[in-house]
């Protein structure tokens, strides 16, 4: 990552070298960075944990999933106002196909269309990468589908997936899990006790939040109701005891 | 003569447009008679003046008349033929052929083709049997063994064509007549109301009165509660 | 005598407030109703009032005289009475063939009607009641009318007798007719049956 | 230009107690110009009746004349004078006359019934008869003439006081018809007083 | 309360009789509309925008049947003013966030009002009548439906392009919007006059 | 008399039509904007009327009457061109009368629709109701000629508005009672929905047993204010120039003078 | 048209709001009177089609009714009226407001100096006799009083037929 003073990072159409694009990679970085870490689990839900800035913030007012459409959510892990934009852009994208096309965005095409979009500003050297990555999720007539849209438009599907800064540990755990037959319920409550696992070392107050898009809440993209969410971070507070207990 | 304008200074209004019976009529001959049926919608513009107009309506005893195109055409011919009917019986001592009362009907619409619009189907009984005569709008003269006629008849062209058979039993007969106007009835928003329908055979006419509430609903309708 | 007395109509109503009799050939007379009839609607028609008795005597007697004057056609043979109430108070016309009227306190016409007159003038005084008009099937018709005092009532008592004197045979309800009018301005032609009282109380 | 403003006219009858009277302006002109300023649109058939006559001028004239010689010939047949509503009845049925080819006049009828009530009826053009108990209005801009009267007119005004009233409505309604004014004349028909003819003063535009 | 036939016409065929015209536009608006089908899909669809934006912001704030009803009102009268309306007459019912109903109506040249009744088309001159002597604001959710389904009948008769098919569509306060499923109305038509309109007029019709 | 007894006269058409073709207007004939109504009942029929007669957008006249007289038996209510509603129903009246005259019988309900039938040409759409020897009856004569038998039916501008409280409110075999109030309701209805008809409500019962023409039988709404302040003008105010008392012309009728006549 | 009229209506409020922003009050009588001219001449090839009478009081407190044609030409009088039944109306406030001939002596000038309880005696009898004879007016009549010490809102019911 030490492209710092070979004057190969200054912008985005210079190669360095050994084939890299560092203004790709430090936008990656600024992702990896981010105090914000989504998960999307089981193809079709994403849950992300927020790290309180400070006592200050009022509870639930910052808000990192956002609604495209009636069956497409996304979660953008990074540079808040650059993730804003890409909410923006997904939306109109929805918003055109569905008046062009009279009926709802595919999960593939939005997603493709996002990353292409992304893609878009890792080509001229007026424009700087989005410092942003998105975790969307969708359920279409192809069923549900998750996907992750990098800065550098790079995408690819899921079953489960993390990004942000404890996105390691969060995948480990997701590995473990056998994802393809645990029902939305359950996965709703391992992503809570991922999250609350991943944040136990650094001890500071966090937020998680979590939506869903799936046959339980009829294909629509929602914020989880309160009682199940409620429900979840009480599992993974009790699983965080007893694992404390063990070791 | 100077046209005469009085009537520019009076507007259409909806209801001062000629009435005109919209209209689905029928008229079906069985070995031994005839059977008529009509709807009972007439309206002015899309407004129903009458929902249960009589629109067949007797020449003779043994011979009715069905109406179909303006209202007010069509009662001033049939009220002609009434009188020259009436005469012609009278001169004759004797029933009157259906046919002829199908001519005289004819002279009266062919020759004012171009100030009437009236579509007539005259069906009565006679010595010769059944028959069934169809004067559409220009008058034309046709001996046809059953005639559909009014707005509603484009509908159930291709249903008749399947389901006329010769030799139709008097209440076969009267079926398909019943099954048509409900059809026609469906799809034309002109014709609707309650189905009426007269069977002249050797003995006479016999008249049936159908209310809407006992027509069978077709496709896309609601059976409506008794 | 074979013929139905009951179906001879001799008083006609010409309009709600003007009868008729007549005296003569009963074709003719039927014409002339008709006219006068006709007459009295278009009047109706334009005024949306009921014609004045004058006035429809006046036109009836216009017709009678164009018949002696015009070519092709003879004159009515029908000499007629009509009584009638309008604003001008009950009158009592008569009209001759030649298309001359006149107004009268009672008349009569027909086959005695010299003794039906000077019968008339002897019983006639002023305060004699309202226009009554008496017809009988033989050709004979009386008719009294003007003053307003007495009443109705003796209008057809007088106009009764009249005929009686002149009357070959008994006379009934069935082969007299009477006709009145008083205030009401109503022109009616009394049933048999009233006809018949009368008669009792002129006996 | 509709057949009625190629004259101008304006025309007010109103009921009072045992009185009538009837008004019209003076102005006789061919669309726009004004050819005399005397011109009574008012006229009187007898002393217990006077007809207004609005609309095409030459109509009206020649009605009027119609009207005059129906009348003298009806009052020699009858020996009397036609009463208010006879007359009414008559000039409706002379307009259905014409009704395919009707006289562009709409006329006013007002006067005195034999008892002293007070008769008032108007027509359009094919006789359709409307009496009324208060106000008849007619002319190019009746509507003006309908308002003022409307909120002017009250029940069982005296002699005087009708023909002050009448007079307002009459000069007001004119003010706001470019086809009429000039002054107006307004008769006064009383049971026991007889007629007064007044003319009055009105903007000369 | 909103109620409508569910009748397609083509011209005078009765083309397609389940077609709903009352649409739920959200939890608390209901809209339904007459006259050129096309246009009325058209206008679903921008509603649909409306709401998709509401529910991406999902904010918890959802349109109100008051803003869809001056929304739909700017975008008629914007047709209008481009000569190119719109060829709808409109309905919107629903209940505002504090519960108070809302009931106003759209014309195709703009024309819009509140009122606690409406109707449109056959509807103004057959229904209101009915509405005008029944309806109150107080009265309960039984009598306006059965108010409703007689003004429903009187359409059916008398008004060419309607079938005994409807749908009623209800929102309140505590119940969110909904369209129910078509019903039929029970109707008359056995009157003895009916069977035999002329039995005792010989030559009449 | 009339100068062509009744009939009709057109010498004045070729004027008007050159006056047409020069872009003068014919004036606009008042018409009865109109709610008229019938219903038959269980021993008769009733008609009702509104009373409101406009010339274009303005009323003409606020009571004018729409039930016409035909014979003792039957009335009519006429909407359209208010001078043909009204002379049609005289014209076809008064030839009734003569035939009364000539049959001396009751005249049919049924004859006077078959005379009123016109071809077009008189706008006048009539609602015919009247009580003959087979009983009640109740047509419409639409202006084109057609008609038809009903047990209710209304017409006018109105005719919609005053057909839904119908439709509702229908029922065979009402008493006068039940009927009077549905008639009159019906009006009502068309007075207050419809522009063209207004002021007051005109019922005309009719059965074996009469006729009870209700004239105003409804008088629904007053003016809502009188003004407090009225204007009265003292005598003298309004500008008069000219002043001329016209004496009452004597009244001369001459006796008639006795003339001698022969009487042979 | 009652679009255009609720158009102008919404128009002239948002105006206002924006008014009162860059100016700190709301908009006086005359200046509402120069805009609604304004809007009408603007859309002088396809006009708003509506009546318009704009009325208030003016800076010196001195009541103020400007009446408007179609397309925005309009003038300051002291009495106006529009609409359907403006010529059953206009003769009879001439009568009352205006001098009956301008040759009587003292001549009134336009500007009606009738209490204000006789000015809105006049208005009520106004629509009343209008209400009679035009069959577009009728129902109800709102009655706004314009003073200094603000507007008042009076209704007077008219006949419903």
């Amino acid at each position: 990552m030490s492209g710092i003073g070979t004057g190969y990072d200054l912008s985005a159409t210079t190669y360095s070298p050994d084939g890299k694009v560092f203004q790709t990679d430090y936008a990656q970085k600024a992702v990896d960075n981010s105090r914000v870490t989504s998960v999307g689990a089981q193809r079709s839900r994403e849950a992300v944990e927020k790290l309180v800035v400070s006592k200050l913030l009022v509870e639930r007012s910052s808000r990192r999933i956002h609604n495209i459409d009636r069956h497409a959510g996304i979660c953008m892990a990074g540079l808040l106002p650059d993730g804003r934009m890409v909410v923006n852009r997904a939306a109109d994208e929805a918003t055109n196909y569905k008046s062009f096309y009279g009926e709802p965005i595919p999960g593939r095409v939005l997603c493709e269309r996002l990353a292409s979009y992304m893609h878009l500003f890792n080509l001229y050297w007026s424009m700087r990468p989005y410092g942003a990555a998105g975790l969307l999720a969708t359920y279409d007539d192809d069923g549900p589908a998750l996907y992750l849209v990098e800065p550098s438009g790079v995408a690819h599907g899921y079953f489960g997936t993390a990004v942000g800064k404890a996105r390691q540990a969060v995948k480990n755990e997701l590995e473990k899990m056998k994802l393809g037959q645990i029902t939305c319920r359950e996965a709703v409550v391992e992503a809570a006790k991922i999250l609350h696992k991943v944040h136990e070392e650094d001890g500071k107050p966090f937020e998680i939040e979590i939506s869903w898009v799936c046959d339980e809440s009829g294909r629509v993209h929602q914020k989880v109701p309160a009682e199940v969410l409620a429900e979840a971070e009480a599992a993974a507070k009790a699983a965080l005891e007893e694992s404390d207990m063990e070791d | 003569m100077a046209r005469i304008v009085a009537g520019s200074q009076i507007t259409d209004a909806e209801y001062m447009r000629d009435i005109s019976l919209g209209t689905t009529i029928i008229a079906v001959t069985f070995d031994g008679g005839v059977v008529l049926g009509a709807d009972s919608r007439t309206s002015s513009g899309t407004y129903i003046a009458n929902r249960v107009q009589d629109k067949i309506t007797p020449l003779l005893d043994n011979v009715y008349l069905c109406r179909s195109g303006s209202a007010s055409d069509t009662q001033a011919i049939a009220s002609y033929v009434q009188y020259y009917l009436a005469q012609h019986q009278a001169e004759l001592g004797g029933p009157v052929r259906v046919e002829t009362a199908a001519k005289l009907a004819m002279q009266m619409a062919y020759g004012n083709k171009n100030m009437l619009q009236a579509g007539l189907i005259i069906a009565g009984h006679d010595s010769s049997g059944g028959s069934v005569w169809a004067i559409p709008l220009g008058g034309t003269l046709l001996k046809v063994p059953y005639a559909i006629g009014g707005s509603g008849s484009a509908y159930i062209t291709g249903w008749c064509d399947k389901n006329w058979r010769a030799g139709f039993t008097r209440e076969q007969a009267r079926e398909f007549v019943r099954a048509a106007l409900r059809h026609a009835m469906a799809r034309d928003s002109s014709s609707g109301g309650c189905v009426r329908t007269v069977v002249i055979d050797s003995n006479g006419a016999d008249r049936e009165f159908i209310p809407n509430t006992k027509l069978p609903p077709t496709y896309g309708e609601l059976a409506a509660p008794a | 005598m074979l013929v139905d007395e009951s179906t001879v109509q001799k008083i006609t109503i010409l309009s709600p407030n003007i009868g008729m009799v007549y005296s003569g050939m009963g074709p003719d007379y039927r014409v002339l109703v008709r006219k006068a009839r006709k007459t009295a609607q278009q009047y109706f028609r334009l005024y949306q009032e009921h014609i004045p008795v004058a006035q429809l005597v006046r036109e009836v007697a216009a017709v009678m005289q164009e018949f002696t004057q015009s070519g092709g056609v003879r004159p009515f043979g029908v000499s007629l009475l009509l009584a009638g109430f309008d604003d001008n108070g009950p009158q009592l016309y008569q009209i001759d063939p030649s298309g001359s009227y006149f107004a009268w306190k009672a008349s009569a016409i027909g086959k005695n009607m010299n003794n039906a007159k000077t019968f008339l003038e002897k019983r006639y005084s002023d305060e004699v009641g309202l226009g009554g008009l008496g017809g009988s099937i033989v050709v004979e018709a009386a008719g009294c009318g003007g003053g307003s005092s007495v009443g109705i009532e003796d209008a057809i008592h007088t106009a009764l007798l009249t005929l009686k004197e002149g009357f070959e045979g008994q006379v009934s309800g069935n082969n007299i007719e009477v006709g009145i009018i008083g205030p009401d301005r109503k022109f009616k032609v009394l049933s048999a049956a009233e006809v018949q009282d009368y008669l009792q109380e002129v006996e | 230009m509709s057949i009625y403003t190629y004259n101008g006219a304006a025309i007010i009858a109103m009921a009072g107690k045992d009185c009538v009277a009837i008004g019209s302006d003076l102005r006789f002109g061919v669309q726009l110009q004004t050819m005399t300023t005397d011109y009574k649109k008012v006229f009187q058939i007898h002393d217990r009746l006077f007809v207004g006559l609005g609309g095409l001028a030459t109509d009206a004239q020649t009605l009027f004349e119609r009207l005059v010689f129906r009348h003298n010939m009806y009052k020699l047949r009858e020996e009397r004078d036609m009463k208010a509503s006879t007359f009414g009845n008559l000039l409706s049925s002379m307009l259905y006359e014409k009704r395919f080819g009707p006289y562009f006049a709409s006329p006013v009828v007002a006067g005195l019934e034999p008892d002293g009530k007070p008769f008032l009826c108007g027509m359009d053009s094919i006789g359709a008869l409307e009496t009324a108990a208060d106000f008849i209005v007619t002319g190019t801009n009746s509507e003006s003439l309908f308002g003022m009267c409307e909120s002017m007119w009250r029940p069982d005004l005296e002699a005087d006081e009708l023909f002050e009233t009448l007079a307002q409505c009459l000069l007001s309604g004119i003010d706001r018809d470019a086809l009429a004014g000039w002054g107006a004349v307004v008769y006064v028909i009383d049971k026991n007083k007889g007629v007064i003819a007044r003319t009055l003063k009105g903007r000369m535009d | 309360m909103l109620a409508a036939d569910t009748l397609g016409a083509y011209g005078s065929t009765k083309r397609y009789k389940s077609l709903e015209r009352i649409v739920r536009v959200n939890a608390r608006t209901l809209v339904g509309a007459g006259g050129e089908v096309s246009d009325f899909q058209y206008i679903v669809r921008l509603l649909d925008e409306l709401t998709t934006d509401d529910y991406r912001t999902d904010d918890g704030i959802e349109l109100g049947p008051k803003e869809i009803f001056s929304y739909l009102t700017r975008v008629m009268y914007n047709r209008r003013g481009k000569m190119d309306p719109l060829w709808n007459s409109l309905v919107v019912g629903g209940v505002e966030a504090d519960g108070t109903p809302f009931l106003g109506t759209v014309g195709m040249i703009g024309t819009h009002y509140e009122d606690s009744h409406v109707a449109t088309g056959f509807g103004a001159h057959l229904a209101r009548p009915l509405f005008r002597e029944r309806q109150s604001d107080a009265m309960s959710e039984a009598d306006a439906e059965a108010l409703l389904r007689d003004a429903l009948r009187v359409c059916y008769y008398r008004d060419k392009q309607s079938i005994n098919k409807f749908q009623i569509a209800k929102v309140a306060a505590d119940a969110p919007a909904a369209v129910g499923e078509p019903f039929a109305l029970e109707t008359s038509w056995d009157y003895k006059a009916f069977a035999a309109p002329t039995k005792w007029a010989i030559g009449a019709w | 008399m009339g100068s062509n007894g009744g009939g009709f006269d057109f010498d004045l058409c070729k004027r008007n039509a050159l006056l047409e073709r020069k872009g003068m207007a014919p004036p606009k004939a008042w018409k009865t904007g109109t709610t008229i109504a019938g219903v038959v009942y269980k021993d008769g029929v009733v008609l009702g009327a509104d009373t409101r007669s406009t010339s274009g957008s303005t009323v003409a006249d606020k009571n004018c009457e729409k039930i016409h007289y035909i014979a003792p038996n039957i009335y009519c209510c006429g909407a359209g061109t208010a001078a043909d509603t009204m002379n049609v129903t005289a014209m076809i009246s008064s030839s009734l009368d003569l035939h009364r005259y000539a049959t001396g019988r009751q005249s049919r309900v049924v004859t006077a629709m078959t005379m009123l039938k016109y071809q077009g040409h008189v706008s006048a759409a009539l609602v015919l109701g009247g009580v003959d020897l087979n009983g009640p009856h109740l047509f419409t004569i639409f202006p084109h000629g057609s008609t038809d038998a009903l047990p209710y039916a209304t017409m006018g501008s109105g005719s919609l508005n005053a057909m839904a409280v119908f439709e509702a409110g229908f029922k065979e075999d009402m008493t006068k009672e039940e009927a009077m109030a549905l008639v009159a309701a019906a009006i009502r209805s068309g007075v207050y929905n419809d522009l063209g008809s207004g002021s007051n409500v005109d019922l005309c019962i009719i059965s074996k047993e009469g006729v009870e023409y209700l004239r105003n039988h409804e008088f629904l709404m007053a003016k809502t204010y009188t003004r407090k302040f009225p204007v009265t003008y003292a005598k003298g105010t309004a500008p008069v120039i000219k002043e001329k008392l016209i004496p009452l012309s004597a009244v001369d009728v001459t006796e008639g003078a006795e003339e001698a006549m022969d009487t042979s | 048209m009652q679009a255009d009229m609720k158009a102008l209506h919404k128009m002239f409020m948002s105006r206002n709001v924006t008014y009162q922003h860059s100016h700190g009050r709301p908009m006086s009588c005359p200046a509402t009177a120069q805009l609604l001219s304004n809007t009408l001449y603007h859309r002088r090839f396809f006009p708003f089609y509506t009546f318009n009478i704009c009325a208030g009081l003016d800076e010196e407190g001195r009541g103020a009714v400007y009446t408007y044609d179609a397309i925005g030409s309009y003038e300051r009088t002291g009495y106006s009226c529009q609409g359907s039944g403006k010529d059953l109306m206009q003769p009879v406030l001439d009568n009352q407001l205006k001098a009956a001939s301008p040759l009587v002596l003292p001549p009134r000038n336009s500007v009606t100096e009738l209490p204000l309880e006789q000015a809105v005696d006049l208005v009520k009898d106004a629509f009343v006799s209008a209400g009679e004879r035009d069959i577009y007016t009728g129902d109800n009549v709102e009655i706004l009083i314009i003073t200094k010490d603000g507007i008042k809102r009076e209704e007077l019911e008219l006949k419903r037929d």
